[in-house]
């Protein structure tokens, strides 16, 4: 079907770091392709002023107002935004969710595997210990679904790895102030650990607790932000320092607005796509670093192929 | 008696009283006014706003702020600040739809037990003299540690019977308009109208004056306290009703927005001064500012202009800032 | 004889080292107009709260209807029909006059409760102050301050079902003025003839001389005399208060010519909205009264002129800095956190300074030499201000005026609560700082304080309706002016 | 007239024993939780980490002593621009540290200023109008940061993070800043007219002091501040970021009152900050390690406030 006249919006709750920025820039190239391409007549973007939920779960419904054929969200809640969808859905309008993810029946997921990425840490640990040894959990903002599926990853993983003990759990928020404050507090009374598993995106701060306080450094599981990068390499120029890094990759939204383009010109699209996590090895560290801008974070920009190639992957499973 | 005091009867009161009135009349409007001037920028930017439908999903989630809006209010009467009533709002959130489903009793009994609890909040302040910011503070990570206790992940449903209150169609004027009238009309009636309401208001004024009157201030700031825990259960359970599911953290921004609303709509701090129907008002004036700024594009002067994102969060605060400003102009203007 | 309302036996209260009240007996009976005089915290106001079962007495005993009352205390105090008008407002200033009424009354409750509070404050007012100009539905803090008294006033008077015997006045007069006085103290002689009782606290001696039958003079926590009015005279009664003041009392006010009225005008002020008309102007060394009813733009003036100083010269216009001695001290004066010596100070901070800092030691130096200057009663002045009687606080607010750097001290009714005693030390002490060369403008309602000035201005309807040299004053050209347009 | 005044004047200053003894009881719950271990430790990094907040409590205290209503809510947003600014403004080089800071106190203070024109010209209660700009300051970040972790410069980072004896040289500074600022309130001509705004403007405008020039001074102030604090996190935490303020709108204004300053205005308590601080960073130290589910934490952190205010109790009218 013709899609030229399409309108997409993309509902956003936080513009505040780098990875929302790079997030949004993604969204905003993939937006100039598509309309330049007559793809799309539209593609924009809003933002709320906080990251309430119920802020966004408003600004939805104004959206509905606003008459646009389709929604992408990045939610900040999987649950609490329902209400706000389903009235979209009720509209006729294609609602596409992704990094945050509503549970919508009528709603479009595109996620990561969390769950694998939290079990991957512990997996990639025990290559490095395998008598295995402490650890420190890094969790992120408490009560949230992605927070609770990576950790149930990590838990899995744990599991499937007995000589690892979980000996501390402070919350980062996703933040890397908040994550180094959080381990500061904790860290007098732990005992040795050898690594930190996290959410990505506080491994930085950690490293920087760890360095205040005068303890070695664990191998610290990593995020995709630069800094991090930055530090990862810097060590491992300095004394071999290696670890490993899982993320979801911000350009996720232009993928979703592929996605949701395709949903638009009428092509079957199953209603959950899983897409693999952004990883860096050892190996990939150079790389990544050249891409990522200075202060920004290490990212992908999906195309329209990438996306019917993503829908076909998921199609047959 | 001759003279002079017989004569004073016809010079006295140079000023009317009348006129003071007037002024004070005015004050009152001007939460109105704000809102009347954000709705007219509303229908500006997207005239399709103003409808029934439309009305409908501006609006429906302002009921829960509202309710929380005015459950704040009960707490400034007497003088005091709640720093919790939005992580009350997202435990209760949490109550409802964990248990309220399956277990009503439980729901129902761990719900009341929570507006005991505010009760005795308000008996705690009083009887130690207690800053009440600190009191609430330490209340709201009593309150968000419970709900993160009942529901470590979000989800839950709601009760039927709840969704299909929020979601009832009221011929002609929508449902959340209702709503707010009659909120509005309710706590007027009961802040400013009953006899009790003027005992509350006036232990925020002279509390002092209050207590030599008689009356138990102890009783005084309990009963504000359970008002406020009766309120801000209601706006849980609104919120669930609109959202269908809850999360521990889905309200923390009520705390600051029922403060808001609240002054807002005429309120201040201290002293038992408040508006109740300038409180709906605000919280009203506050939801609909942020629909404004998704609606606002100007298409006559610039074809296809949209706020950059980065700006987006901005354009908010310069709206409030403008219905502010422009309410100054008038005020000054009529003062 | 009746049986006594209440009595009082051996009563003491102490605050600390305060001892405010030293072993008082009163009793109280029906049909009896009772009036207390003492200086400024001779413990008048403590004695009424004592009455009233707001302060519980360190030691002595309460009794009622011949019977002991061990638990006294405000819930008895009221079934026994004692009201009380405190010295300090009383009134919820975010309330309306109604709704102030029904804080009074738990009757007033139910359906139209507000239409009947009203009626009833209403009719109050109106049989004792049939001139009050107050509609009930007015919120307190848009009424005056003379006004909020009157409705406090009458408020202690109303009755529900409960029993109304003894009615207490702590200075209810000090923020009315005089008509409006004399309305109140002859409504009270009503109330005792119909067999009431009254407390009447005033350092307006004339008030107790005229209206009461008995008087009981206290001085320093004590009982120091309590007979038959007839057994008193203005003059026994000052010195029976510890009147070392008496010698002052016959001392003349200032004649017009000890001032030469010449020299530049320090202060130029034309109310707003008028060009022509009378131009009010003080000189240095004048003593320039405000006289008129109460309300009459008065206070608008001298706020005015208080704003204008150091602004550019226009229809105020102002030379030198100024001090206002406030009069409604609670909301216009006091730093209820502070102590004496920083409630006095606050006005001199700036040249109080070594350097950056404030230096203790000048402030402690000016707050203690005022302190004794001006005669403030308290053993410490680092003690918190609320700790002073309603007079003391006033004391301490001249002293922040006085010790100031103003040339211009700006006074708006300042005596509100000041005893007798200290009044008349304050006049000297007003004319020995006007020669020094200080200019005073001086808002009153007292007729005798305006023979201390100059030259007297006449306010009505906020427009200054008269200019009167001292020499021309009396009290009959102050009422004509004062009324003129009723007349004319 | 409730009686004992001089007794209650005197436990009216003293509020803030209460935050240090509840902040020693937390510490040592801790430490026996720890088996003994990082005593010391525990106590160096709460100090360390208590200079932030203190630094932004004591705009915030200044703030909220002129009277109730009175409040800086745009404090986070303040923070986390004034970071970028001092990040941008540094650009990772030795040589330009002292602009940096510069710069970062330069645009607390332009923040301050619109603040207070925003509450004075608009007539707005204080917290409508520093919530309104705080929403604008966050968009200023936004596009002047572009959401992106400038490093500091490696001196700086050092400096921020230099302990002597295992203490914060930070602290120590903040410490000499408290003081400085408890010199003013008590001492200055500025800080006592704070003191008699918050008590009664009327009042205070009727005894010749310049209302306006306070309020203005004040919210400057308590601009700069969150500038200069914005600048340090940002060479603490190793690099800018809009959101490192984001803790602060609640700490600063909760060590403000747990620290005993009156909400009601007129009445700051300078040690207070300090201890709040710390008490609140022991908690945090405590229930982290406890183990416990972060509910039980939060849950816990609440009763342990309350608590200690109720043990403290609080003050009593005078009349
Ligand atoms: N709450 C208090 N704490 C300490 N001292 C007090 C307190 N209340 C009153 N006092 C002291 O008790 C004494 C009596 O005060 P009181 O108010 O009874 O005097 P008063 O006779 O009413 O004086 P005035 O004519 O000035 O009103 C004074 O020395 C006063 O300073
Ligand atoms: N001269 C003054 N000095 C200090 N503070 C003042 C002064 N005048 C007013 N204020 C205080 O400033 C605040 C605003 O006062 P107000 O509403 O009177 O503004 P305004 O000065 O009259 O405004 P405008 O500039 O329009 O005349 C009030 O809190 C008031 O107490
Ligand atoms: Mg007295
Ligand atoms: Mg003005």
């Amino acid at each position: 079907a013709d899609t030229s006249g399409k309108r997409i919006a993309l509902s956003n709750n936080y513009a505040g770091n780098s990875w929302r920025q790079a997030m949004l820039q993604s969204w905003a190239q993939a937006a100039k392709t598509a309309i330049s391409e007559h793809q799309l007549a539209a593609a924009d973007t809003f933002t709320t002023p906080d990251k309430e939920v119920t802020t966004q779960a408003a600004q939805v419904q104004n959206l509905i107002l606003q008459g646009y054929d389709a929604i992408a969200i990045d939610a900040a809640s999987p649950d609490a935004l329902n209400g706000a969808v389903k009235a979209a859905c009720d509209a006729h309008i294609v609602v596409v969710s992704f990094d945050g993810i509503v549970t919508a029946p009528c709603a479009y997921r595109i996620v990561v595997d969390y769950k694998k990425m939290g079990e991957e840490q512990v997996n990639y640990l025990a290559t490095r210990f395998p008598k295995g040894g402490n650890l420190l959990e890094i969790r992120g903002l408490a009560g949230t679904s992605i927070d609770n599926v990576i950790h149930e990853g990590i838990v899995a993983g744990v599991a499937a790895h007995p000589q690892f003990k979980i000996v501390g759990s402070v919350e980062g928020d996703w933040d890397e102030a908040t994550a180094q404050k959080a381990v500061a507090s904790v860290l007098s009374s732990l005992p040795p650990v050898v690594g930190v598993v996290d959410q990505g995106g506080d491994g930085y701060g950690a490293a920087q607790a760890f360095a205040a306080a005068g303890r070695p450094e664990p191998v610290i599981i990593m995020g995709n932000r630069q800094d991090e990068l930055a530090w990862w390499k810097q060590q491992h120029d300095k004394n071999g320092y290696t670890t490993w890094s899982a993320t979801i990759a911000p350009g996720i939204s232009s993928l979703a607005l592929w996605v949701t383009q395709q949903v638009l010109d009428g092509k079957t699209v199953p209603h959950d796509l899983t897409v693999p996590y952004l990883q860096i090895t050892q190996a990939d560290l150079d790389q990544a670093l050249k891409t990522a801008p200075v202060g920004g974070v290490a990212n992908i920009t999906y195309t329209q192929q990438d996306a019917i190639k993503a829908i076909e992957a998921n199609s047959k499973k | 008696m001759s003279g002079p005091a017989a004569l004073a009867a016809e010079v006295r009161s140079p000023r009317p009283p009348r006129q003071f009135n007037a002024r004070r009349l005015f004050r009152t409007a001007l939460p109105a006014l704000s809102l009347i001037i954000v709705l007219l920028a509303i229908r500006d930017f997207n005239p399709r706003a103003i409808s029934y439908f439309g009305f409908n999903l501006m609006l429906n989630l302002a009921v829960p702020v509202a309710l929380a809006t005015v459950a704040q209010l009960c707490i400034i009467t007497v003088s005091d600040l709640d720093l919790s009533i939005g992580n009350y709002v997202g435990f209760i959130a949490c109550v409802t739809t964990t248990w309220l489903p399956t277990r009503p009793w439980l729901g129902a009994a761990v719900i009341l037990g929570s507006i005991v609890v505010y009760g005795a909040l308000g008996a705690l302040v009083q009887l130690r003299q207690l800053p009440s910011i600190v009191v609430t503070l330490g209340m709201s990570f009593v309150w968000l540690g419970l709900a993160l206790l009942i529901r470590p992940q979000p989800g839950g449903t709601a009760p039927s019977w709840l969704a299909g209150f929020m979601g009832v169609h009221v011929p002609f004027v929508p449902f959340p308009i209702v709503a707010a009238v009659v909120l509005a009309i309710v706590m007027h009636i009961v802040l400013m109208k009953t006899a009790f309401g003027a005992v509350l208001r006036g232990a925020g004024g002279n509390p002092a004056a209050v207590a030599r009157s008689g009356w138990s201030l102890l009783r005084v700031k309990t009963t504000a306290y359970a008002m406020a825990g009766v309120l801000g259960s209601l706006s849980g359970l609104a919120l669930v009703g609109v959202s269908s599911s809850a999360e521990a953290n889905m309200a923390d921004g009520y705390t600051l927005l029922s403060i808001a609303g609240a002054i807002l709509g005429g309120a201040e701090f201290v002293g038992g001064r408040i508006s109740p129907v300038g409180a709906v008002i605000g919280a009203l004036t506050l939801q609909l500012a942020a629909v404004a700024l998704n609606f606002f594009q100007l298409p006559e002067l610039l074809p296809g202009f949209r706020i950059p994102p980065e700006w987006q969060v901005g354009a908010q605060g310069l709206i409030l800032i403008l219905i502010l400003a422009v309410r100054a102009l008038i005020n000054r203007g009529e003062a | 004889m009746d049986r006594e309302i209440i009595q009082l036996n051996a009563v003491t209260k102490s605050f600390g080292a305060v001892q405010a009240l030293r072993g008082v007996d009163l009793s109280i009976q029906p049909g009896q107009a009772l009036g207390l005089v003492g200086h400024n915290g001779a413990g008048k106001s403590t004695l009424m709260h004592v009455l009233t079962g707001t302060i519980a007495p360190t030691t002595g005993s309460i009794a009622s209807g011949g019977g002991a009352r061990p638990d006294y205390g405000v819930a008895i105090a009221k079934r026994l029909g004692i009201r009380c008008v405190f010295q300090e407002l009383s009134l919820c200033p975010n309330l309306t006059v109604a709704e102030n009424t029904r804080i009074m009354h738990p009757r007033l409750r139910g359906f139209g409760w507000r239409r009947r509070a009203g009626r009833l404050i209403t009719r109050q007012l109106d049989t004792m102050f049939p001139d009050h100009g107050i509609r009930s539905d007015t919120v307190i803090s848009d009424l005056s301050i003379g006004r909020r008294q009157m409705v406090e006033i009458a408020r202690a008077f109303t009755t529900t079902d409960d029993p109304l015997r003894l009615v207490i006045l702590d200075e209810p007069t000090s923020s009315l003025d005089p008509s409006t006085s004399r309305q109140l103290l002859a409504f009270t002689r009503r109330f005792v003839a119909d067999g009431g009782a009254t407390i009447l606290i005033s350092h307006l001696l004339h008030e107790i001389l005229d209206y009461c039958d008995r008087i009981v003079v206290m001085r320093d926590g004590r009982v120091v005399a309590d007979e038959g009015t007839a057994a008193f005279d203005r003059a026994k009664l000052i010195v029976t208060m510890g009147g070392a003041a008496e010698g002052h009392a016959a001392e003349a006010p200032v004649s017009a010519a000890t001032v030469a009225a010449e020299g530049p005008a320090r202060v130029r002020y034309r109310p707003k909205g008028e060009t022509g008309g009378t131009e009010l102007t003080a000189q240095a060394g004048e003593i320039i009264g405000l006289a008129g009813l109460a309300g009459h733009g008065q206070s608008d003036c001298l706020v005015e002129v208080f704003d204008a100083a150091g602004g550019r010269p226009g229809r105020v216009s102002v030379q030198g800095p100024v001090a206002l001695v406030a009069g409604d001290r609670q909301t216009d004066g006091i730093f209820p956190l502070w102590s004496i010596a920083d409630n006095i100070t606050v006005r001199s901070l700036g040249s109080l300074t070594q350097g950056p800092l404030i230096s203790p030691q000048r402030a402690d130096a000016l707050a203690e030499s005022w302190k004794q200057r001006i005669g403030i009663r308290t053993p410490d002045i680092h003690n918190n201000i609320l700790s002073l009687s309603g007079g003391n606080q006033q004391k301490a607010l001249f002293a922040r005026a006085l010790g100031s750097d103003a040339e211009i001290i700006l006074m708006d009714d300042p005596m509100r609560g000041v005893d007798i005693g200290t009044k008349l030390d304050v006049y000297g002490l007003i004319r020995e700082e006007a020669a020094r060369g200080r200019t005073f403008l001086w808002y009153t309602t007292e007729m005798d304080e305006l023979e201390h000035c100059h030259r007297i201005y006449i306010f009505r309807n906020g427009r200054i309706v008269a200019a009167l040299p001292r020499a021309e004053l009396t009290e009959e050209r102050v009422i004509h002016s004062s009324f003129q347009e009723a007349v004319a | 007239m409730s009686g004992q005044l001089a007794a209650l004047s005197r436990l009216r200053t003293r509020p803030w024993i209460w935050s240090f003894l509840g902040a020693a009881l937390v510490w040592a719950l801790a430490v026996i939780l720890a088996g003994g271990h990082g005593a010391w430790s525990v106590i160096t990094t709460a100090i360390a980490f208590s200079a932030f907040t203190v630094l932004v409590g004591l705009g915030q205290m200044f703030v909220i002593t002129l009277g109730p209503g009175n409040i800086d809510l745009s404090l986070p947003a303040n923070i986390g621009l004034a970071s970028a600014v001092a990040m941008k403004v540094m650009d990772g080089s030795d040589g330009r540290i002292a602009l940096g800071l510069l710069a970062a106190v330069a645009a607390g203070l332009v923040i301050g200023i619109v603040n207070y024109l925003l509450i004075r010209l608009l007539r707005i209660p204080p917290l409508i109008a520093t919530l309104s700009s705080s929403f604008v300051i966050r968009s200023v970040g936004i596009s002047y940061g572009r959401g992106l972790q400038i490093k500091p410069p490696l001196a700086f980072a050092d400096l921020v993070v230099a302990r002597l004896g295992g203490i914060s040289v930070l602290a120590v500074l903040v410490l000499l800043l408290s003081i400085l600022a408890g010199v003013v309130l008590a001492r200055t001509v500025y800080g006592r007219s704070v003191l008699a705004v918050g008590q009664n403007i009327r009042a205070a405008r009727l005894a010749g002091l310049s209302v306006r020039r306070v309020r203005f001074l004040t919210y400057a102030l308590c601009g700069a501040l969150g500038g200069l604090c914005g600048a340090l996190l940002a060479g603490f935490t190793g690099g800018s970021s809009l959101d490192v303020g984001a803790e602060y709108l609640l700490t600063s204004i909760a060590v403000v009152v747990i620290g005993g300053t009156s909400v009601a205005g007129g009445m700051a308590n300078v040690p207070g900050l300090w201890g709040a601080a710390l008490m609140l960073f022991m908690i945090a130290t405590l229930l982290n390690s406890s183990g416990l589910g972060i509910g039980v934490r939060d849950l816990m952190t609440g009763l342990i406030i309350i608590a200690v205010i109720t043990l403290a109790g609080g003050r009593r009218s005078l009349r």
